[in-house]
């Protein structure tokens, strides 16, 4: 079982692919302080200009440096799974802390 | 295993393996002494260390909640301060809490069972499992620091800004549980990883006992609720430190915001504590019907929906605290969708009974005595998430009273029934019987005179954690602090009998029980690598209409223990080996 | 069964406010109380009926049926809804205070409870509101969480620190009804109690003149009316008795003895000091849990306490 | 089980019945731990978020106390040392196992200047009295909470610096590891999984950047 069937198991990455995702990684770090500093985006867009590029270089990193675009499927859903869950108590503790002040809900 | 790459063609030499009845070398006599205990890797010595100190635990959370019942005998002072007494309670939450219920099941009993129950030698990272031992230890060693120096008076809860500016040690004790929630990640790492990659030939997903798929919920919960708890403690801790104000109104936070941020954590940790406990009621009712669990699937994904909508509904421990009425009815509503397949599981284990061969043994009694306890528990849930209910009911005794049937009448009385059924697995050694009936009366008695009479008083307005109550409560204090003495007795009672039968037991056969369940077909007590023979599975867990025989196959050539085990080893042809 | 719930809950006097809670736990004891009999009879009658009669039993093979699992999760997932709309429904109610209430401030502190009316009068551990009026309570802590409970009413609700809370209630008859602080606070948290008194319309009027600004009577009365106001006395007693706190009686004239073995006589100065800086001297046997009244209390109001504290003698 | 161990190659334990269950294994649990990551800190970012809704106006005023060039610069260091482990591990796998230490030392090399760079901003605050909580004496910033600002800055920095200085030690014994001729194409399981840790740290502050430094 050990040799035939190593390749699909740990994929090895040329070097040419590792330089090119680091660039685009060190570009896009670049387009989103420049996008920050020198192009005014009304109130609340600026942000989601700047996660939209953070989460483009989270995708970047995840899928070519931390291996999850060949590994398998399953590992990606738990980063998958750990994010929605962050992002559940997020928007649920919102409700909350956004909503104090209103009125009742009513049916 | 040439063979073996293909599926659906391949043969599999098994041969039967009938566990031996006198085994010769067993995980307990094969390395001996102390540091053999101290720096083993092994699975079960770890469970068993696991449940030594969980036992303590147990002891001292124990004594310091008869302390409390002592205390409240008579209005105003009996024997101590107040500050003592308010102390002795959140001491004995927190212990019972963090170093009781959390790691009771999975840590003590699961991490016994779960890979003899994959058929896998250990656990995936047997030295991470020795490792959360030692963390666990740390933790506890942290709050005991705490228990002698200043104790801790803020309730096991921490809510600010009390916990900011109570006198005591918080600090030593969010840093204990804060270390002590590594153990618990570790646990549920483990576990998850040795589910997924540990089976033994054939254990499919459809063929997992369900003990294991609520350990699988279990250390789901383990893994993404904990690292919430750390962070909440370290930002207490650092507030505690530095003054950093999130949480501290005087420097204007939010204490509502801690509210949330703790029970993100602390609402799916009950579930942390009572799912195992539902794996455990599923082994011990199917074992003592001798018949086929009623509804596997029902029971094992209704574990997974508890797991997740378990996340959805910590609200419903705010409904008063002022958080914003829009909150507070999504929380009401989604809790009431956690309590369906609560539900489902009681409904499900009732119909196994039906038409089986029921033998109340001890293990049994205490399924029962859940089963009973567990549904209060369950209703009274129903009653306190209700939005005008609970506004009531919030913070007296009726919520004291609902937890303690839901966390003792039902992970603490399923941890006894597994404690009892695996017991003989475990040391090798059979308990009295008749001893332990008793002991299982006087739990009931004990129990329910404790805990009843707070549901009185509890809807009559007594507040909890009130050190002086008026005069129209003393009556139900009274009953309820003679019922908690009883149900110490019990519990002395069934330490002096297991103990006993450690020196004296009668041997215990290598399955006492007549169980399917994989883990019954190692020696009593097991081998140190669990089977001399790589187990192969055909049958599910809970075959009853089969015969032993089926149970009882292994590789009959060594070599692979079935890594991939999406090969189901029904597929393929078997080739008995003759013995 | 209506004595029963008598049994369980507390006489309800704001029919307003609690009878819809009243309703629905009487609707889920009831419901709960007939699953849980047949749940407990199926065992039982299980247990006996298919007891094991010999090791070689052999039991059919019954998996699951998918019939009785849908109705068995569809029944109690019809009854949860009836149960949440019920339930909101009631707390709906809490939550919409009437357009009338009589509105009165509550503050509460470590352990006590001031009441403020609109005309400046401030009473301490003791709310007189009118019968057959809704009454609004608006609430603050001045320290740590607090909790607001009246059983009789159905009412509860955390004080917080930094924002306002509010409850209401409307009490038919006359008579009294006890409030508890329900979160827990420290110390004395289990003695953080008050009283609602319910007056009739006339009789609430009349006390409430009574009760003049709050600024009446002698310096001797206005300290008393404070220490009660303040909460001073729910860890100094005013009898000698001991406390968490040394005794206001016979304080006044004498020797203290602290715990770093210095001592000083009882003077205007050392109170002052002992309310604006409690931590600057423990007096012998006591823990340092004061809190400073910095801000709480005026010039004149420590000079009250201290006219106050000369008339305790032993 | 002593009948089960002959094929065994000393790297893989005996509970293992290959080297690939053991690597698969060892994987799924370090996934399973970056889940817990991302949650413990996700706690840090929720705080982030309440104050951030709270009080837009204080995250904006607060901010410009923040240096965008050093962030930036701290984030291409740190992007750069994800390459490097990524490079590592490439090396490893296909047995260069000097390529494999240049990496990781490169790794460490660019983890100090991440933290060196941190050092240099933490002491420029420290010197202006931004300090957290009670600590905070600054005047420049008229707003009530300014200080929890800080606070939050101060937990999220210095949580995912203290990752950093975990990170620096892994390399390391990584490193040693590999000077001892332990790794090969065979057996790397520990070089894997420790990059898989150095990556989320990367991956963390990849959002940590926009959300304190880049708010105008």
């Amino acid at each position: 079982m050990s040799g035939q069937n190593h390749e699909h198991h740990h994929h090895v990455s040329t070097a040419g692919q590792l330089w090119a995702i680091a660039t685009g990684l060190i570009i896009l770090t670049i387009v989103t302080v420049v996008v920050a500093k020198f192009v005014p985006i009304p109130a609340p867009f600026d942000v989601v200009a700047a996660i939209s590029i953070a989460l483009v270089k989270a995708f970047l990193v995840a899928a070519f440096f931390m291996n999850l675009y060949w590994d398998t499927k399953f590992n990606a859903m738990l980063l998958i799974m750990g994010v929605a869950f962050f992002l559940l108590m997020v928007l649920i503790t919102l409700l909350d802390t956004m909503f104090r002040n209103d009125i009742v809900p009513s049916f | 295993m040439a063979t073996a790459e293909v599926s659906n063609t391949r043969t599999l030499k098994v041969k039967r393996f009938k566990p031996s009845e006198d085994p010769k070398k067993t995980y307990l006599t094969e390395e001996k002494g102390l540091w053999s205990w101290l720096t083993t890797v092994d699975h079960k010595k770890i469970g068993l260390m696991y449940l030594g100190s969980v036992t303590l635990f147990f002891l001292l959370g124990g004594v310091l909640a008869l302390l409390l019942r002592t205390e409240l005998l008579t209005p105003a002072k009996t024997f101590i301060e107040a500050d003592t007494y308010n102390q002795f309670f959140t001491l004995h939450g927190a212990i019972m809490v963090f170093f009781v219920l959390v790691p009771s099941i999975p840590a003590a009993l699961g991490n016994f069972i779960l890979p003899m129950q994959l058929g896998a030698k250990d656990v995936a990272f047997p030295r991470l499992n020795l490792a959360s031992f030692y963390i666990y230890v740390i933790g506890a060693i942290f709050t005991f620091f705490a228990l002698v120096n200043n104790g801790l008076d803020t309730g096991w809860t921490f809510y600010t800004p009390y916990s900011i500016e109570s006198n005591s040690s918080v600090i030593w004790v969010t840093l204990g549980a804060f270390i002590l929630g590594f153990s618990s990640i570790l646990t549920g790492t483990n576990f998850i990883t040795t589910i997924h990659k540990m089976r033994a030939p054939g254990i499919t997903w459809g063929k997992l006992p369900l003990n294991i798929w609520a350990l699988y919920a279990t250390s789901i919960i383990q893994v993404l609720a904990t690292p919430v708890l750390a962070i909440t403690l370290l930002l207490l801790t650092m507030e505690r430190v530095f003054g950093i104000g999130i949480f501290d109104p005087a420097m204007g936070g939010d204490p509502v915001l801690f509210q949330h941020f703790f029970w993100f954590y602390s609402h799916p940790a009950v579930y942390i504590m009572i799912v195992p406990g539902f794996g455990i009621i599923s082994e011990v009712i199917t074992t003592f019907s001798k018949k086929h669990i009623f509804g596997y699937w029902a029971i094992a994904l209704s574990s997974l929906a508890i797991a997740f909508i378990g996340f959805l509904v910590w609200g419903h421990h705010m409904f008063t605290s002022g958080q914003s009425a829009v909150a507070t009815t999504v929380f009401s509503f989604l809790t009431f969708l956690v309590g369906i397949p609560t539900g489902i599981k009681i409904l499900n284990w009732v119909a196994t009974l039906y038409k089986g061969s029921i033998e109340m043994k001890t293990p049994m009694i205490y399924v029962f005595i859940f089963l009973f306890l567990f549904s209060i528990g369950g209703f009274t849930g129903i009653m306190l998430g209700s939005l005008a209910a609970d506004i009531h009911l919030h913070d007296t005794y009726y919520v004291v009273a609902h937890f303690h049937y839901v966390m003792m009448g039902g992970t603490l009385i399923a941890l006894l029934a597994g404690l009892h059924f695996w017991w003989p697995k475990m040391t090798g050694k059979m308990y009295n019987e008749f001893q332990a009936k008793i002991g299982a009366a006087l739990i009931f008695i004990g129990f329910n005179m404790t805990f009843l009479p707070q549901f009185i008083m509890g809807s009559q307005g007594m507040p909890r954690r009130y050190y002086n109550y008026i005069d129209q409560f003393t009556i139900f204090h009274q009953t309820s602090t003679i019922g908690s003495y009883i149900l110490g007795v019990g519990f002395l009672l069934i330490a002096y009998y297991l103990l006993v039968s450690l020196f004296r037991g009668e041997k215990a056969p290598a399955n006492p029980w007549g169980s399917r369940g994989l883990e019954w077909q190692a020696t009593s007590p097991p081998d140190l690598h669990n089977f001399d023979h790589t187990p192969v599975i055909i049958n599910g867990p809970y075959d009853y209409h089969k015969p032993m025989e089926e149970f009882q196959l292994g590789l009959a050539d060594s070599g692979h223990n079935g890594h991939d085990p999406s090969h189901d080893a029904t597929g393929a042809k078997q080739e008995v080996v003759s013995n | 069964m209506g004595s029963l719930f008598d049994f369980m809950l507390p006489e309800l006097k704001s029919p307003m406010t609690g009878a819809t809670t009243d309703a629905l736990m009487g609707f889920i004891h009831i419901v709960s109380f007939i699953i849980l009999a047949g749940v407990t009879i199926a065992m039982i009658y299980f247990a006996i009926k298919y007891r094991r009669r010999s090791e070689d039993d052999e039991t059919p093979l019954i998996t699951h049926n998918n019939k009785l699992e849908i109705t068995w999760s569809v029944i109690p997932l019809l009854l949860v809804f009836i149960v949440f709309g019920w339930g909101y429904k009631g707390w709906l109610n809490l939550q919409t205070v009437p357009d009338n209430a009589y509105e009165i401030q509550v503050s509460a502190y470590k352990w006590g409870w001031t009441f403020k009316y609109d005309t400046g009068a401030q009473i301490g551990n003791e709310v007189h509101v009118p019968a057959g009026r809704p009454v609004k309570l608006v609430m603050q802590s001045e320290d740590v969480l607090h909790s607001f409970f009246v059983p009789d009413y159905r009412i509860k609700q955390d004080v917080l620190p930094n924002r306002y809370t509010y409850v209401w209630f409307q009490a038919e008859e006359t008579g009294e009804s006890q409030v508890f602080c329900t979160e827990y606070c420290g110390t004395s948290h289990s003695d953080m109690l008050a009283k609602v008194i319910v007056h009739t319309e006339e009789d609430f009027q009349a006390w409430l003149e009574d009760q003049g600004t709050g600024g009446g009577g002698t310096p001797e009365e206005r300290g008393e009316n404070l220490i009660t106001l303040q909460g001073c006395v729910s860890c100094h007693s005013v009898d000698g008795s001991a406390g968490i706190a040394p005794s206001f009686q016979g304080l006044w004239g004498k020797e203290r003895n602290f715990q770093n073995a210095s001592s000083v006589t009882a003077d205007e100065n050392y109170i002052r000091e002992s309310i604006l800086n409690p931590s600057a001297k423990i007096v012998e046997g006591f823990q340092n849990q004061m809190v400073s009244y910095e801000g709480r209390l005026s010039d004149d109001d420590i000079s009250d306490i201290i006219e106050y504290i000369k008339t305790l003698e032993e | 089980m002593a009948n089960h161990s002959t094929s065994h190659p000393t790297h893989v334990q005996h509970h293992f019945v290959d080297s690939d269950q053991q690597f698969d294994s060892a994987k799924l649990g370090m996934w399973v731990f970056l889940v817990n990551e991302i949650l413990f800190f996700g706690g840090l970012f929720c705080a982030y978020i309440v104050y951030r809704a709270w009080h837009p106006e204080l995250f904006t005023q607060a901010a410009t106390e923040l240096n965008a060039f050093w962030g930036a610069v701290n984030t291409v260091v740190l992007i750069g040392s994800s390459l490097t482990v990524a490079m590592a591990i490439r090396s490893v796998q296909k047995n260069q196992i000097k390529g494999l230490k240049i990496n990781l030392l490169i790794t460490i090399a660019l983890a100090v200047v991440f933290m060196v760079v941190k050092g240099f901003e933490y002491a420029h605050k420290f010197e202006l009295g931004i300090l957290p909580g009670e600590l905070y004496t600054y005047e420049g910033i008229e707003h009530a909470q300014a200080a929890i600002f800080f606070s939050i800055y101060y937990m999220m920095t210095g949580i995912h610096a203290l990752h950093v200085i975990i990170g620096i030690g892994l390399m390391w014994w990584i490193y040693v590891r590999a000077n001892r001729g332990e790794f090969s194409s065979e057996y790397y399981t520990p070089v894997e999984i420790t990059g898989l840790y150095w990556h989320l740290v990367d991956l963390i502050w990849i959002f940590l950047f926009p959300l304190l430094y880049l708010i105008e």
